[in-house]
């Protein structure tokens, strides 16, 4: 198994605050990982390192071999992290399909001299990855419709589906669950389970511990910006300091 | 006469409508769930009845006065407070000052009992709200609607984000809320969390109540079940 | 200064007496170079006084409702010639002047936020609140308000200065060692800084303060802890559009120029200061309106005055580079 | 009709309108002041639609496009009287001018959003005005600059109102045409995308300040372009021609017309041109009545007169630049082609 | 039914500028009235324009102009950036244009068909340093205002003193409505100039005259004719005592076409007396009026536009206008002083 991504030492500070404290983790190629921990434990924090989105105070970060901290948001993704945001973020006045077209689009690369004057080479690829990522999910009956009119369960869809429009080699999902039912969860649980199993490695983090629980191989543990667990979920889940951190007393 | 009266509520946005005719009590004292898929209306339903939106047709009556259309400010006076969808915190000003606002004339005056409920949020103070996590902001979402000691409290989807210990608290505080003698209306995706602390419960559909009654039936309910409880019984 | 101009006919013009006098105007003692940068000093503190006064106004109006009021430069020409109409009707003393100019630009306010603003609110769906063109749409139709506002005060006073009676000007000089200042100078530093720390403890310490602010962050959420979003927003701009009119008026007297489009500079510069400051930030408006007067005078000792406004807009893109979101401003919304 | 066919029928129309139809009517008036007119309009419009690609699809309030305007109508100027070249060179070489100037004032800028960028761009339109009013030994200051060659294409003398006006609609549509490509297609998504959420358009692997600086850049060539015709069919500029007010006309434009819709630019400048024109008759009032007319389109119309999503459905439609996906029932078109 | 021949007049009606144009309007129809009433063989009308000072505009209502085809003169514009822009309209169709104070040096030099008739910083500039140098000034400061027309106050001035040996020893631009002078002044002051030659109107005179005093500084101040005007005085107050300036008209000049030009414009728009810029369209209207005249009974475009260059030793109420070979005019300069709150003439 080779080694995606590494974390080393990964820490953030606001002020006097340690988000993030001295992370470290591999994530193979093809792995499903959990991350999860209290509220405030820092994980869409470290999810932001890994994605540029904000600078480490100490640590490094590896993805592929290369050293990405420091660099820019878009250039982490275009080596192949595609993300989600734990508040949704759609572009609200753009349809489902436009959307959906930005990350491919952002990938396979766009300006002006090509819009002009390229072929339809570039624009067909770009449509058919974003076609593909819609049917991926199942949106492909809304593609027409502007993503501010549609439910707030299709529009998680809708955020998966621009990061897999990217075709990245990682995908980071930061509370994909959040607001969806029991029902609702099973069918996301299987879906990310499916794109797993097409070869996607799958970082994720979630509260709801059925999902967790029930997909991941491999669940990190954060509780004030510290690991305090790294195992499979069987271990993790009756780790004493994770039921004492995180999870409570299950009834 | 239930605390909170709604009557053939029919909400519109433009030319399409998208509550069709809703009828809900809520007894002084009682908490209702809202249960229904992504989409179904039961947002909608919320801000109709904090006067966000308008109403179109039916009537909103809270303790015998109607309140339909009435102005959300004056719905808050009376005593009708909400954690809405989406946080809608304010993310520029501190936590203390989220916290004051929702105090409203009180200000800080229930300081004492909202606080321990969520001891982060006391280390939190100075900070801007904007800049808490997830969890932090819903928390402190929840915090600011107890702030006023309402009568009637909507809470829209109050467990979404928060870690597991967290949603456990979140039901028991809801249930120790109604101790005090506030009734709930709340909105939830955690069904099987909502049905245990709620009296009575209401699943939406395409926005219409098309199944209502006590809550311990409806969590044996087969549809509710199968569509909500993903397909196992409730423990 | 002698009464009569000894230099109003060329024979009684003595060179010998006008060096004299010259030179007594910069002091005896101290060199003459020093005095000269004092009073460019003074003069851009007085000029970055006159612009602040017209940006604590705006950056009240654009802090609770982020979007630009392009009618904010013309509630302050309706001040002015509020106060002229005033002036030349019954000649009260100026604090009756200022409180009845106040007083229309209160009615001024509120209409405008009737007219040009309150209508876009009816739009609370999540694809028109997240949408530039419907932010942008409330800019043009305050802008089309002030066109139509400018074009009428056009017609109806004509578009030349109106002559203001010269004993209610604000420009007696006041000698302080070796510069010199006016009346005006001091009358606008005194209600700026009223206007400031009001407005400061208003903000920072009252309850209508934090209901103002509250709304800045969150209009939504405002309607969900029951404040009064309608009411806030209107007073907000009676409030700012009072701050508004009364600068004109002063700024009116103080050069004695008053004409329809005469806020159209002052509203720019304020607009630059208020971003500059970092948009909701009062103090940070203030300060930057003085950064900016203080550049243009201090250019103009080192650059032909032409290029003065070169180098304060110059001073503003720095700013930016080094502090993208104004000196004072917060951070951007974490990811 | 087939699907092939309409595209090519409506750029056949538009063809027809703007170079046969319009000129005929105009021609059968016999009235210079109505090719004026129209070449004025057509100038706007450029304007329009340039401004509606950095601030209507990328989002960035952009106060001080005149400037622009400015910076290719002074190159075309100064190239012709002390170069002496003629508007074959002038036009191309005025758009690139504006857009080397263009990038040049993107740079620092360009991590700026929303408000704090829209300042900028209001100082560095004052900053570039103040240039061209007090560089006196270039730019001849307020002397302004006689443009001494008209309109000329291979030796021909085309200064005429009514063969103006052909050159002038010419190199409109060709500039409309790229504008086009650009707003609707994969690359005007990636825009709007910064428009919505640039950080998170970052996130998808766009370079939002290379974006950002392209779209700046372009917009400035086709001001500059817009400069170009101006200084020659004019004949005579000064640097009042290229101030805030003027920048703020072309914004209204932009906004009236729709944000974010290239149809509606181009309207939003025809009816702030022609308006204006029509109300003559009517003397000293008619500019309140432009502002009230102005007034009560944004009232009414808050999204403009062709809003930007029924502009995108009507392009798709009419224009052939949908892509149709796979699965979708005929008729739903949704990509770009 | 008299025969009627049109003439066209753009100008700003509306806009930061309207002030003026609307003068020039109450000025053109004091003329015009008169003239319609005086028995002549056919009546003129003025169609007005709005220009806006906007150049767009100007050229839009040239080809208006040159459009109709019973218009055979056209007057205005305001601005020499307009009048110029326009000019290349005229001069395309040839339409004789006369405008009464576009002074650009190079408005006339662009066709045969451009006439003004408003002295030139050509004449005034030299005759301004003559009378400021004669009267013993040696170290001057010029300011003037950064437009076409201020770039020409300055440097036809400092030309004209160099010659005579004296220094100028500050010269600067100031933006048109510049609210605050006070820098500049400043600065004047420490170059410890003789006296100041200025460039300005009367609202940025006015303007510079009040800060000027308020920072006690009494150097004399010297101006151009654009200055004239009675509003300068009723916005400086007392400030305005002692500037010289040159003028080509004044009110209290006792001629008989300026005195009923004066009481007609009382009468008509109920303000005090008119200033230079009034007089200067009031001449060029009837200058133009005169040249139909010449040319009737066959009014073309061209021959309104030779006997317009014909046009010599025309008496109007800024001195008699004679347009030489390059259609400038040339006109007797009044040495003026503000005394008393009046402008009076200065003996030489
Ligand atoms: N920009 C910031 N400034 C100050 N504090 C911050 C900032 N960003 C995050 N924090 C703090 O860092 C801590 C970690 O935040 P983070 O969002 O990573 O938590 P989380 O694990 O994702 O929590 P949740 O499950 O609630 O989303 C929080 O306590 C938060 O308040
Ligand atoms: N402002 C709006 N404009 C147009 N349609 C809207 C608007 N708000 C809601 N809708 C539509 O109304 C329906 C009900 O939305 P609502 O948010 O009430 O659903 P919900 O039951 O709360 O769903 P969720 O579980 O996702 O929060 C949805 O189909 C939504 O698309
Ligand atoms: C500055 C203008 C208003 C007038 C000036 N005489 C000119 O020729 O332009
Ligand atoms: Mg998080
Ligand atoms: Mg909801």
């Amino acid at each position: 198994m080779t080694t995606l991504l590494t974390i080393n030492g990964a820490t953030r500070r606001f002020g006097g605050l340690t988000a993030v404290d001295g992370v470290s983790t591999t994530v193979a190629k093809g792995e499903l990982v959990g991350v999860i921990g209290p509220n405030g434990a820092g994980k869409t924090t470290l999810f932001n390192l890994i994605s540029g989105f904000t600078p480490l105070s100490a640590g490094k970060v590896h993805f592929k071999g290369r050293r990405i901290d420091g660099q820019k948001p878009f250039r982490i993704a275009r080596l192949g992290i595609g993300r989600t945001f734990q508040n949704l973020r759609i572009f609200p006045n753009m349809s489902v399909f436009d959307n959906v077209s930005v990350g491919a689009a952002g990938m396979l690369g766009v300006n002006a001299a090509g819009a002009v004057f390229g072929g339809k080479a570039r624009s067909e690829a770009i449509s058919r990855r974003a076609w593909a990522a819609l049917e991926q999910v199942g949106l492909q009956g809304l593609a027409g419709e502007l993503a501010a009119n549609i439910s707030y369960g299709r529009r998680k869809y809708l955020e998966i589906a621009r990061a897999l429009a990217m075709e990245p080699e990682l995908i980071i999902l930061d509370e994909p669950a959040a607001g969806l039912n029991d029902t609702e969860t099973r069918e996301l649980a299987a879906f990310i389970k499916r794109l797993h199993g097409d070869g996607m490695t799958v970082l994720l983090v979630e509260h709801d511990m059925g999902l967790v629980m029930g997909i991941c191989e491999r669940v990190v543990v954060l509780a004030s910006g510290r690991k305090i667990a790294d195992a499979a979920p069987e271990v993790v889940r009756k780790d004493a300091a994770v039921l004492e951190a995180y999870l409570g007393v299950e009834e | 006469m239930a605390l909170l009266e709604v009557r053939d509520l029919h909400v519109s946005m433009g030319v399409q409508e998208i509550l069709h005719g809703i009828d809900i009590d809520l007894g002084e004292g009682e908490i209702v769930a809202m249960l229904g898929a992504n989409g179904v209306g039961k947002t909608t339903l919320m801000r109709a009845l904090s006067g966000i939106y308008r109403v179109r047709g039916g009537t909103i009556t809270l303790a015998g006065e109607d309140i339909t259309n009435a102005p959300s400010h004056t719905i808050v006076a009376r005593g009708l407070c909400q954690a809405p969808e989406g946080r809608q915190i304010f993310a520029t000003m501190s936590v203390r000052e989220n916290l004051v606002l929702g105090g409203g004339p009180q200000g800080l005056a229930r300081i004492d009992e909202v606080l321990p409920l969520f001891p982060i949020l006391g280390e939190r103070m100075g900070q801007a709200a904007g800049s808490l996590s997830g969890g932090e902001q819903q928390m402190l979402c929840i915090a600011r609607a107890l702030m006023r000691s309402p009568r009637v409290l909507l809470l829209d989807e109050p467990s979404l984000g928060l870690a597991p210990k967290l949603v456990k608290l979140i039901f028991d505080l809801v249930a120790r809320i109604r101790e005090q003698g506030v009734s709930i209306l709340i909105v939830e995706q955690n069904a099987r969390g909502a049905l245990r602390v709620a009296d009575r419960a209401a699943v939406m559909e395409g926005g219409r109540v098309v199944l209502a009654g006590p809550a311990a039936e409806l969590a044996n309910d087969p549809r509710i079940v199968e569509a909500y409880l993903g397909g196992h019984v409730a423990g | 200064m002698a009464g009569t101009s000894p230099a109003m006919t060329l024979e009684s013009v003595d060179l010998e007496d006008d060096w004299h006098e010259f030179s007594g105007f910069f002091g005896p003692n101290l060199p003459v170079a020093m005095d000269y940068y004092l009073q460019q000093l003074a003069i851009g503190l007085s000029l970055g006084m006159v612009y602040a006064l017209m940006a604590i106004g705006f950056t009240l109006i654009f802090g609770v409702l982020n979007v630009v009021n392009f009618a904010h430069g013309e509630v302050y020409t309706i001040g002015a010639f509020t106060g002229l109409v005033v002036i030349s009707a019954f000649a009260p003393p100026l604090i009756v002047v200022l409180l009845l100019v106040v007083a229309v630009g209160a009615l001024a306010g509120v209409g405008l936020e009737r007219i040009a603003f309150k209508p876009f609110r009816r739009f609370s769906d999540e694809a028109s609140l997240k949408s530039r063109a419907m932010r942008e749409a409330t800019l043009m139709s305050s802008l089309a308000v002030s066109i139509v506002v400018r074009e009428a005060v056009e017609i109806g006073f004509g578009s030349q200065f109106q002559t203001v009676p010269l004993d209610r000007l604000l420009n007696s000089p006041i000698s302080l060692g070796p510069i010199t200042i006016v009346s005006g100078d001091v009358i606008i530093f005194v209600v700026a800084a009223l206007m400031l720390g009001g407005l400061q403890y208003v903000l920072k310490r009252t309850n209508v303060g934090l209901s103002i602010r509250a709304v800045s962050s969150n209009p939504l959420g405002a309607k969900y802890v029951g404040i009064n979003t309608d009411r806030t927003i209107i007073w907000t701009f009676a409030v700012g559009s009072m701050m508004g009119a009364a600068a004109g008026i002063l700024v009116g007297l103080y050069y004695g120029a008053i004409f329809p489009s005469m806020g159209f500079i002052p509203g720019i510069k304020a607009f630059v200061a208020m971003v500059m400051g970092g948009l909701s930030s009062i103090p940070g408006a203030v300060i930057c309106a003085l950064i900016l007067g203080f550049s243009e005078s201090i250019a103009t000792i080192f650059v032909p005055s032409v290029w003065a406004d070169m180098v304060a807009y110059g001073f503003l893109i720095v700013t930016l580079i080094f502090f993208p979101r104004g000196i004072f401003g917060g951070a951007r919304d974490r990811v | 009709m087939s699907d092939r066919l309409r595209p090519l029928l409506v750029v056949a129309a538009v063809l027809v309108l703007v170079l046969g139809v319009v000129p005929a009517v105009l021609g059968a008036f016999d009235r210079s002041y109505l090719y004026q007119v129209a070449n004025l309009a057509l100038i706007f419009v450029l304007l329009a639609a340039s401004m509606h690609l950095v601030t209507g699809v990328a989002g960035l309030l952009q106060l001080g496009h005149a400037a622009f305007y400015g910076v290719g109508a002074y190159t075309a100027a100064l190239l012709t009287t002390e170069a002496g070249l003629s508007f074959g060179w002038t036009l191309p070489l005025a758009g690139l001018g504006a857009a080397f100037v263009a990038v040049l004032v993107a740079l620092p800028t360009m991590r700026l959003v929303s408000i704090y960028f829209a300042v900028a761009t209001l100082g560095i339109g004052q900053m570039l005005y103040l240039v061209m009013l007090n560089w006196v030994p270039v730019t001849k200051g307020p002397n302004g600059i006689l443009v001494t060659s008209g309109l000329t294409l291979f030796g021909y003398d085309l200064s005429r109102p009514a063969s103006a006006y052909f050159v002038v609609a010419v190199v409109t549509l060709a500039s409309l045409w790229v504008i086009h490509r650009l707003s609707h297609s994969y690359y005007g998504n990636a825009l709007r995308s910064l428009r919505e959420d640039d950080q998170c358009a970052d996130a998808m692997g766009l370079d939002t300040v290379r974006l950002k600086i392209e779209s700046f850049a372009v917009s400035g060539f086709f001001a500059g372009i817009a400069g170009a015709l101006w200084a020659h069919t004019a004949g005579y500029i000064s640097p009042a021609d290229f101030s805030f007010p003027q920048s703020i006309l072309i914004l209204a434009m932009v906004v009236v017309g729709g944000l974010g819709s290239l149809p509606g630019a181009v309207i939003g400048a025809l009816v702030l041109i022609l308006l204006p024109e029509v109300l003559r008759p009517v003397g000293d009032f008619r500019n309140i009545i432009v502002g009230g007319v102005l007034f009560f389109s944004i009232l009414l119309m808050p999204k403009g007169i062709i809003g930007e999503v029924s502009a995108l459905d009507l392009v798709r439609r009419q224009l052939g630049g949908a892509w149709r996906g796979e699965g979708t029932k005929a008729g739903s078109e949704v990509g770009w082609r | 039914q008299q025969p009627v021949v049109k003439i066209g007049y753009q100008l700003p009606l509306t806009g930061n500028t309207a002030q003026y144009g609307q003068d020039f309007k109450n000025a053109a129809e004091i003329a015009l009235a008169k003239f319609n009433a005086s028995g002549r063989p056919f009546k003129v009308e003025i169609v007005f324009e709005d220009s806006r000072s906007d150049a767009k505009e100007g050229i839009a209502i040239a080809r208006k102009f040159v459009d109709d085809k019973e218009i055979v003169g056209v007057l205005g514009d305001f601005t020499s950036g307009v009048s110029m822009a326009s000019a290349q309209v005229y001069k395309s169709a040839g339409m004789p244009q006369l405008s009464q104070t576009a002074s650009h040096p190079d408005y006339a030099k662009i066709s045969e068909w451009q006439f003004r008739n408003i002295t030139t910083q050509a004449q005034e500039g030299p005759y301004n340093a003559d009378w400021m140098v004669d009267q013993g000034f040696k170290k001057i400061a010029v300011i003037a205002e950064q437009t076409d027309w201020g770039q020409t106050v300055v440097s036809n001035f400092a030309d004209e003193v160099k010659k005579k040996g004296g220094e100028v020893v500050f010269s600067e631009f100031f933006n048109r409505g510049l609210a605050d002078f006070r820098p500049i002044i400043t600065k004047i002051a420490r170059e410890k100039p003789d006296a100041i030659y200025t460039g300005f109107f009367y609202e940025d005179g006015a303007q510079f005259l009040k800060q000027m005093k308020q920072l006690g500084l009494t150097i004399p101040v010297y101006s151009t004719s654009a200055a004239y005007n009675q509003k300068l005085i009723e916005l400086a107050g007392a400030d305005a005592e002692g500037m010289h300036l040159t003028a080509t008209f004044l009110p209290s000049n006792p001629a008989p076409q300026v005195q009923e030009f004066v009481a007609a414009w009382k009468e008509k728009t109920g303000q005090a007396e008119p200033g230079q810029f009034p007089a200067q369209a009031y001449d060029a209207v009837n200058i133009m009026l005169a040249a139909l005249e010449k040319a009737w009974p066959e009014p073309t475009r061209e021959k309104v536009r030779d006997a317009l260059a014909a046009t010599k030793d025309f008496p109007g109420v800024t001195g008699d206008t004679t347009f030489d070979a390059h259609r400038e005019p040339a006109k007797k300069l009044t040495k003026a002083v503000v005394k008393g709150g009046q402008f009076v003439a200065v003996a030489d």
